[in-house]
């Protein structure tokens, strides 16, 4: 077992600029946690000798041993439950859950208990706790694997919900949610999680509950997140052939939102396009929607539109491509945005 | 209790005993709830009489004055919760949980934990939260509905109440963990968790889940379970065939059956239990085979549903009158000591209604306080205008 | 035991005009349904002899035996998991949640099985199964019984979503629900079970979902539901006195949501306010603000509002008629929406 | 398997056995794990080296027909994973779970089944599958990504795959209860139901839960654990201290270990198991003691978490190997029925492949179909909204 350290100059595992994988971005925020604070531990099925069926948490058990990265039993609610019980003991454990559409048998103790610990005890207890969820399609799966559940968190108070879009951001926003003395969830685009981008340590990050335009523009505005920047920054670039000039902003976090950026752009563009993976019926994007028509009800030159899975249930994967928003389906909300 | 026995035995495929009968619905109840028997595994070390008996595993060497400081522990708790009772039909209180008759069960666990110790309440556990020091007036607030809880759990280690049946015992099996990891298990100074829940909970999935985690990470976790025959309007046999201390059989730790009405008994396995969890031999399940003398709450009415004959046989098992039986008996108290304990009682009861009547309203922006520990820029948003509006009226604008 | 009789005639338990308050229309709607249908069985906690902690199913035990209204174990996954099953087998269930906020332990049964059955297995699989969930707040309870948790299950494709506001919906909508074949998460207004009003068993009801103006008016929009209906009711009448003329529409079912009334009115009166006891974050109420501002958007003189729970846990009693929407959080929201 | 004994007798608090040792982890490992050993409990009828053996309560009696029907059964349920493995290493299914190994656990359970009685899969049981009559084909599909699966679960009498891990449990134990009801339980034509679950299952929730309802509701449900040593990475000592079937102690109802290498044996005990369901004696919970000989799925790499002796020790037990040895040596089967099995195989394998690669896609609209069975409008009109987008492709608009 490497021998924690308290030095934070030490936190970050390489301090020359590195290309890696988002896996790798996580996989070295947990491992500069972990040495800097002998109190985060990591825990969730199969996280241990396989380092996660994603690999995000290779070789943390062979290095920090079996009493900080915990194999646990085959179970959700024990899982964030006994996380709780850990956190009120002094822990800040990170929980992985395999997959999205496992999260629900642990619902009832993150809905009960994460996310209402604190305020029942007037902030006495703290539950500095990261519930990890590889999340969202595209990778052919079977049922239950490709499920975009964040809106479930979003409107439960007492909960933080953050999803990462590239590998920096992954890196930095893991690290943070660690630091952070609430439960967060933390949202990974598991489509995108073996695409490399260049981390350099000396670059500071963003606070962790902020969003981010990530690609200026004036034509019309785009607000997304998760696996969808990707996506709509490549909508952005092909529509740019088409004379389109597309702001982008990856939202990173989902609750709270930070919607000033976006407020800000759609005053600029009169026209939002909200994307997800996720079935649009009473979730984020929704919420986005009404918050925007409100805060720039003078500035929106058509409606808020938006771009989601449909409402069904996850199909299954050769009707993925059609169940989830591409460059395509953005683009032409972007036009019907303009048409209107 | 021997009808589970019949299962233990499979019979060869082609003989007849494939068509061997049910257990009769008399075997079943036998073992689960007789409401003057708790069965042949029942420990107990103070009979209903208050005559002392002896158990072969389980001893208690007590003194006089610990016997008496049980006993005003029991008083005093019956009468806060009889005076919260009352201040709920006054409309004082929004609602109450009585734990009347639950007093010995509750004392006993109690008592046998140490200050360094944990424990994780269902929201019964006013005894529990006696013994860790605190006091009804604490806990009146939640029911008066001022706040969810008003003691400090960490400081107190005595968690909050949990009122999502089940939920609190993975927390407990999480923190006993911890307990382990801290490396304070081990030796007699080890520390221990102990959880409490009901005989309806262990029907929860998360009353397995712990039962799974604390197995297999030896958490120092005693499960407590206080089988009052009820859950709501549902006996036992609606959640197990076997007796509930049974259920640990199945997960490789022990399962003691303790008279829950009897002080002596409960603290003597408790202590135990805690002792085995302390040096690493936990976890333990306690199944303190008592009776809820009281509706489940004062929004229920227990004639609904139960006869007043079990009732009536319960009262003959009273956890308080047998230890005064045997405190008197052998000359262990006398009078004044007994009248002292009722004018403390007294005063006790004026103290917590006092304290009740008068608790303070919580200002409407309390409610936005403590969502968070770093507060979010959207919720102070939504509080400031909601101030603002609260404001106007004020001014008296609207 | 009642001789059950498939006779559709007997389907009313009384045929004449009768003053009933909530609780009475729902036992009656389950008395009615289960003579009708043998199959339907009621099932949960404290149902039979206790009739429910709030008497909805009171008698039917005694009168239908215990093979059609089980007293369940103290397990809500099980007691959907088993509904399941017992659909399969072609049975009806009716389900009883306790309370709003012990749904949760039942929440991965709902999504992953109830919710997905149907559509796995290619519509092979029917679950007719009712979830009645006794929700919100204003009854002064301790924590966990005064949740709105709908929007949840809104949010999920593949089940339905209701709320009644009155004693003659809750009657005719219960027997609706049970007959349809998908299920249906019932959400009746607990602090609304006392109220009474007259049930005319002549009088056809309207289908389960969809929506129903419960007050013309000319000024603004108001879409409810649930307890929320009587509380804009009575805004609606508060207004009136001060000239306001406010069209309320009972949203009565949440999913699919039943929108046509709403732009309608909306493209009459230009302005929309959504009430609600649940906090907004990623909500019904915000599918509502983001489907009108599309639908409506050059009729909307003003931002649809929303008045809402906050985005707190539930508060301590004593704060609930804070937390709550009141009259006046309605009316100053239908003043904003006039000044904006 | 004594230490779990060390726990059954509590000591006397005074004692000193508070500080009893901790159960050795080989003492663990033994009682979960015994990579060539079940345990002496374990109930086996044919030994690894094909002999049959007696058990005191097991009989079965078998012509060789039905011998070499098992035999076939396991051959060419093996073929097919070993196919439909091969096709996902080629790219023509995303995913495959294999079920190499667990051929006897799963053809002994399923041939134990009647056509009336009624099972409840995970995901790896493709041999009891094939005993419901779903074939190959019909599976491949939800691997493939062209459907969620295909089969129709109320004919077969055989649900969807369930996925989310413990699920099935619970409507399991409803169907059962709902057989009951209907009737249909107690006497020699009653229905039961068998629900499937691996060892990592039995910490979830769902599965003490179904554990609960179906004791309590005498419901004629065979828990069917299929303890093949692995929840993905994680050893049975990960998930229990005790031998999983020994689970059942604590709920009132028989556990029994079975040899799920021996197809007889299994066979057997599911039979009897179903028996004592039928006739209104249920549940009971069997441990199939097997082993996954591979990976997970094909998405899991094994060699990463275990060891190749283990695996190699347990190809010594192989479940179709012994069962070949049985026939030859008995001269129940010639070299022409092995023969003719091999070319069965070959044919199923190769209809397998052409069924698989030529499985139609499906529509886009097939994913809005059967999310209700009375249609919503506005889940219609989003329908509507995306072909008429579609559409726009079609004629070029985009
Ligand atoms: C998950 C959940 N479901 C339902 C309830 C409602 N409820 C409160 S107490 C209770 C019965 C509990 O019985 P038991 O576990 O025996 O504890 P007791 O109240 O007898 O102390 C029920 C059903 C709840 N609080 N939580
Ligand atoms: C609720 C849930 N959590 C996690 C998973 C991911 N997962 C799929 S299979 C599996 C291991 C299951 O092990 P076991 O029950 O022993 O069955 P086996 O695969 O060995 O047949 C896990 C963790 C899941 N499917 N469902
Ligand atoms: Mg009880
Ligand atoms: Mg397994």
């Amino acid at each position: 077992m490497a021998a924690p350290t308290m030095d934070r100059s030490t936190d970050t595992p390489s301090a020359a600029p590195q290309k890696i994988t988002m896996i790798k971005g996580l996989n070295q925020a947990l491992r500069a946690t972990m040495e800097a604070d002998p109190k985060v531990i990591v825990m969730g099925e199969d996280v241990g000798k396989l380092g996660g069926v994603f690999r995000v948490t290779d070789g943390l058990q062979k290095d920090f041993g079996e009493q900080r990265v915990l194999d646990t039993p085959l179970s959700e609610s024990g899982i964030i439950g006994t996380a709780i019980g850990l956190a009120i003991r002094g822990y800040r454990p990170v929980c992985e859950i395999q997959f999205d559409g496992f999260i629900f048998p642990g619902f009832d103790q993150i809905v009960s208990q994460l996310a209402k610990l604190h305020y029942r005890t007037q902030g006495r207890i703290k539950l500095p706790i990261v519930v990890r969820v590889p999340f969202g399609g595209g990778i052919g799966a079977v049922e239950h694997h490709s499920e975009s559940p964040e809106s479930y968190f979003a409107h439960t108070a007492g909960l933080k919900v953050v999803a990462c879009s590239n590998p920096v951001d992954a890196h930095w926003m893991l690290r943070q949610a660690i630091e952070c003395d609430d439960p967060v969830l933390f949202f990974e685009p598991k489509r995108r999680y073996h695409e490399k981008a260049e981390l350099d340590p000396s670059i500071a990050p963003q606070p962790l509950f902020s969003s981010r335009v990530v690609r200026k523009g004036s034509t019309a505005t785009i607000a997304t997140y998760g696996p969808m920047v990707k996506t709509s920054l490549d909508a952005a670039t092909a529509g740019a052939e088409d004379g389109l000039d597309l702001e982008v902003i990856d939202l990173r976090s989902l609750s709270p939102l930070d919607l000033a950026p976006v407020y800000e752009s759609v005053r600029r563009t009169g026209r939002l396009i909200v994307v997800s993976e996720a079935p649009s019926e009473a979730s984020i994007t929704g919420e986005i929607a009404a918050k925007v028509q409100q805060e720039c009800f003078y500035s929106l030159e058509a409606p808020v539109l938006r771009v989601t899975g449909f409402d069904t249930p996850y199909p299954p994967a050769k009707l993925e491509e059609n169940f989830l928003p591409d460059l395509d389906r953005v683009l032409a909300a972007v036009d019907r945005s303009l048409a209107w | 209790m021997s009808s589970p026995e019949r299962w233990s035995q499979p019979q060869p495929s082609g003989a007849p005993a494939a068509t061997a009968a049910q257990p009769t619905a008399e075997q079943v109840i036998a073992g689960l709830r007789a409401t003057s028997e708790g069965g042949p595994e029942l420990v107990q070390l103070l009979t209903p009489e208050g005559e002392r008996v002896d158990h072969p595993d389980f001893h208690l060497d007590i003194t006089p004055e610990e016997l008496r400081g049980l006993y005003r522990d029991m008083v005093l708790v019956r009468r806060a919760d009889r005076e919260a009772n009352a201040l709920q039909r006054q409309g004082q209180l929004g609602l109450w949980v009585p734990l009347l008759g639950q007093e010995a069960a509750q004392i006993g666990a109690g008592r046998a934990l140490r200050p360094t110790d944990m424990a994780f309440p269902s929201y019964r556990e006013h005894g529990v939260a006696w013994c860790r020091g605190v006091h009804p007036n604490e806990i009146v607030g939640m029911f008066r509905g001022v706040d969810h809880g008003a003691w400090d759990p960490v400081e107190r280690r005595f968690h909050p109440y949990t009122i999502v049946i089940g939920n609190q015992c993975l927390n407990a099996a999480g923190y006993a963990m911890g307990q382990r990891f801290d490396g304070k298990v081990g030796d007699d100074n080890g520390e221990a968790t102990m959880v409490f829940f009901g005989d309806g909970a262990t029907s929860q999935g998360d009353v397995h889940e712990a039962f799974v985690w604390a197995a297999v990470y030896d958490a120092p976790l005693v499960f407590f379970c206080q089988n009052n025959q009820w859950a709501i309007s549902e006996p036992t046999e609606r959640q197990s065939r076997l007796p509930l201390y049974q259920r640990a059989r199945g997960y490789g730790f022990p399962g003691i059956r303790v008279d829950g009405n009897d002080v002596l008994a409960t603290l003597a396995v408790a202590r135990w239990a805690l002792e085995e969890c302390r040096h690493g031999n936990g976890p333990v399940l306690i199944e303190a085979f008592t009776y809820r003398m009281d509706s489940h709450t004062t929004s229920d009415d227990a004639t609904r549903y139960r006869l007043s004959t079990e009732v009536e046989e319960w009262k003959l098992k009273d956890p308080i009158e047998r230890v005064k039986a045997h405190l008197s008996r052998n000359g262990f108290a006398d009078h004044d000591f007994f009248d002292g304990v009722e004018a403390e009682a007294d005063e006790l009861a004026a103290v917590l209604r006092e304290h009740c009547v008068n608790l303070p309203e919580p200002p409407p922006g309390r409610m936005f306080d403590n969502v968070y520990a770093e507060p979010s820029p959207a919720l102070r948003a939504q509080q400031d205008e909601y101030e603002t509006y609260l404001a106007g009226f004020a001014g008296g604008e609207h």
